[in-house]
């Protein structure tokens, strides 16, 4: 019992983060791949912060006659690592805007089909040269 | 007593999350967006209080503010995907070149 | 938490899974305010929340709402994620229990960042001190990379704009502002109080939550919410192109001549106790003036990403409307 | 008067989280959009305004109430904005409201009178 009520975050978190996970690798649409990458993302956010967490201490801001407080330092790198993480996802949106107006699709399997019909007629061009 | 204030902002955010998932149009939504942030507003706010340092307010306001501002930005979008059923934006600018 | 990540996991309609991804971004920011994360919640939810959710749907409308059936195999996919998911269930049978005071985490060098950090900075927000002061280095690599998204975005989306597709563009946002009157209005009003409120965060990170990056964030969502109410261009008249790209920069140079400014005073690489006779003095000036060059570039950094985009889907509207 | 302030406060906690619980039910069971809108304008305004005061009439300190102000403003200010471009938006893209045919002339008020559409 002591067991479950002790390790249950950490068990929420993974299964956060096969959930994201999951999306990323079985849907097909890019968006919710970024989507599901996000979802990936704050399980590890949500790991850190509770690994940092003690019972009974308070938030890390400095305040006469409190003695215990919470780690801050897993607080700093999740702090840096959202700003991080939204400039990388407007990166990756960036990218799927170029993707959508060069192949009309935002969907991997459709852009790999005409990705593969590319190279086969250009081996067919080759061929005939 | 602020205790209970906080399991029922809970127990009304459950019920918006559930609206949001059902929604069967895009304004209920948005509506259900709405009023989750209002809660969450709500909620930090109750937190502070019940964590005993209630100074960190500040949090909420960042909410009300950054809610505020994905509903308009999500409103002014959807203006996008509804002139698609609209019919085409008129284009005013002659042209002549 | 659990639940909205399945129901994006099954909706078909991507503006519906985006928005579910902001209502999830509030749900993780209340959680880490549970955890006593403050600092954390308040990036979150100017981020996770607000910005990340706007770029989303911006992407979207570009794209187009509708999701394919999946031509994968889903049981395999499924497969190889219960294992892994089970594989990592059981290696959390190892670990210290969740919230217990004597975890590893809490031994190493945190002590001295709790105990000491008010005797060696002077700073009450040990996050901000920790951030700035003992891993001043990691910062200035995060604001590096935040820079580097920055350029890639431009990079990427940058458009040509012929005068013609801008007065199209122009015509477009004015039949739309007729109806938003209220709106502008109101937020007319709440702007200024926004920016200052921006500024507060700013300069009061050292005492409470906040600190350059949230106040760049807010900063930022202030002129967003005027792009969108009032158009790009007209955002585009009060600040600039060039002008916050130059920021961009600016902020980076900031934070990094800190650094070297430190080294000039005989101290190593961004150690401020150098910066001044006193060295509580030393570390409170270095801290403002490296939360000052994060905020900007941070600020101009997500203005220039909502720019692009909304610039971009400008310039495919008025191609499509020419096109008609 | 300490005693008085807590009763106070009590009173419009519970109140408040009252109408949270009323709003939540309803934007989960009315039938149609405008109806569920009421029932989020409801919990927007009223529920908020009353946790916040109830919250300051707990804590003595100034910087907090004035804090609480602030957001207090903010709401008031935000949500009925927000409400109103909602539903104006819902309106002008042509969301048909569910209305009993018992009532007409509420019908042909709510489908053409309020705002002429643009397009």
């Amino acid at each position: 019992m002591t067991m479950i009520l002790g390790l249950y975050n950490y068990w929420i978190v993974i299964v956060l983060m096969m959930i994201g996970f999951y999306i990323i690798i079985s849907h097909g649409h890019l968006i919710k791949k970024i989507i599901g990458l996000n979802i990936f993302q704050t399980s590890v956010f949500i790991f850190y912060i509770s690994v940092g967490k003690v019972e009974g201490a308070t938030a890390p801001i400095w305040q006469e006659g409190i003695l215990l407080y919470s780690n801050p330092l897993p607080h700093v790198l999740i702090l840096t690592a959202i700003v991080v993480g939204i400039a990388t996802t407007a990166l990756g949106l960036a990218l799927i805007v170029r993707i959508k107006e060069e192949y009309g699709s935002v969907d991997e399997g459709e852009i790999q089909s005409m990705d593969n019909q590319d190279v086969i007629s250009q081996e067919k061009e080759h061929q005939q040269c | 007593m602020v205790i209970a204030a906080t399991l029922a902002i809970l127990v009304a955010m459950i019920l918006a999350i559930i609206r949001a998932v059902m929604g069967p149009s895009l304004y209920d939504r948005i509506l259900a967006v709405n009023m989750f942030g209002t809660k969450t507003v709500l909620l930090i706010s109750l937190l502070g209080f019940v964590m005993g340092r209630p100074e960190f307010l500040d949090i909420a306001m960042v909410y009300a503010l950054i809610n505020f501002i994905s509903v308009i930005g999500v409103l002014r979008l959807s203006d996008s995907f509804s002139s698609k059923h609209n019919g085409p934006v008129v284009n005013p600018v002659k042209r002549d070149s | 938490m659990v639940g909205i990540a399945l129901a994006v996991n099954q909706i078909k309609d991507m503006f519906a899974v985006v928005m579910l991804a902001g209502i999830y971004g509030l749900v993780s920011a209340s959680f880490f305010v549970a955890m006593d994360a403050v600092d954390v919640a308040f990036t979150e939810a100017s981020v996770g929340a607000g910005i990340s959710t706007l770029l989303m749907l911006t992407t979207v409308a570009m794209t187009g709402r509708t999701e394919h059936e999946a031509s994968h195999k889903p049981l395999l996919a499924l497969f190889v994620v219960t294992v892994t998911g089970g594989l990592l269930i059981y290696g959390t049978f190892d670990m210290p229990y969740f919230g217990s005071a004597d975890a590893p985490v809490h031994n190493h060098v945190a002590p001295r960042y709790i105990y000491d950090s008010i005797k060696e900075i002077g700073v009450p927000n040990m996050v901000t001190s920790v951030l700035a002061s003992y891993r001043g280095f990691d910062t200035f690599g995060e604001v590096t990379v935040i820079f580097t998204a920055g350029i890639g975005v431009l990079a990427l989306l940058s458009v040509v704009r012929l005068p013609k597709t801008d007065a199209a563009v122009e015509a477009i946002n004015n039949s739309m502002h007729e109806k938003h009157l209220v709106l502008r209005v109101v937020i007319k009003t709440m702007i200024p109080f926004i920016l200052l409120y921006a500024f507060y965060v700013q300069f009061h990170g050292d005492y409470g939550p906040g600190g350059g990056f949230q106040a760049g964030v807010i900063f930022a969502a202030a002129i967003i919410m005027y792009a969108l109410l009032f158009g790009l261009s007209a955002a585009r008249r009060v600040i600039t192109q060039p002008v916050v790209q130059l920021l961009s920069a600016i902020g980076v140079l900031v934070y990094g001549s800190v650094g070297i400014v430190s080294m000039l005073n005989g101290g190593s690489f961004l150690d401020y106790s150098v910066l001044s006779a006193d060295p509580i003095a030393g570390q409170h000036l270095g801290i403002l003036l490296i939360e000052l060059g994060v905020g900007l570039t941070v600020a101009s950094v997500m203005i220039i990403i909502f720019f692009s985009f909304s610039a971009r889907s400008e310039y495919q509207q008025a191609k499509k409307g020419e096109s008609l | 008067m300490e005693f008085i302030l807590s009763l106070l406060s009590g009173f419009f906690l519970l109140f408040g989280s009252f109408l949270c619980l009323s709003g939540g039910v309803g934007i989960l069971r009315f039938p149609d959009f405008y109806t569920r809108m009421h029932a989020a304008g409801v919990t927007d305004t009223l529920a908020a305004a009353m946790i916040l005061i109830g919250l300051m009439l707990q804590n003595p300190e100034t910087l907090v109430i004035i804090k609480l102000m602030f957001i207090l403003l903010m709401t008031l200010f935000i949500s009925p904005a927000a409400s109103h471009a909602l539903g104006q938006a819902a309106v002008l893209n042509n969301l048909p409201p569910l209305v009993d045919l018992n009532i007409k002339d509420l019908d042909n008020s709510t489908a053409s009178g309020d705002k002429p559409s643009k397009s």
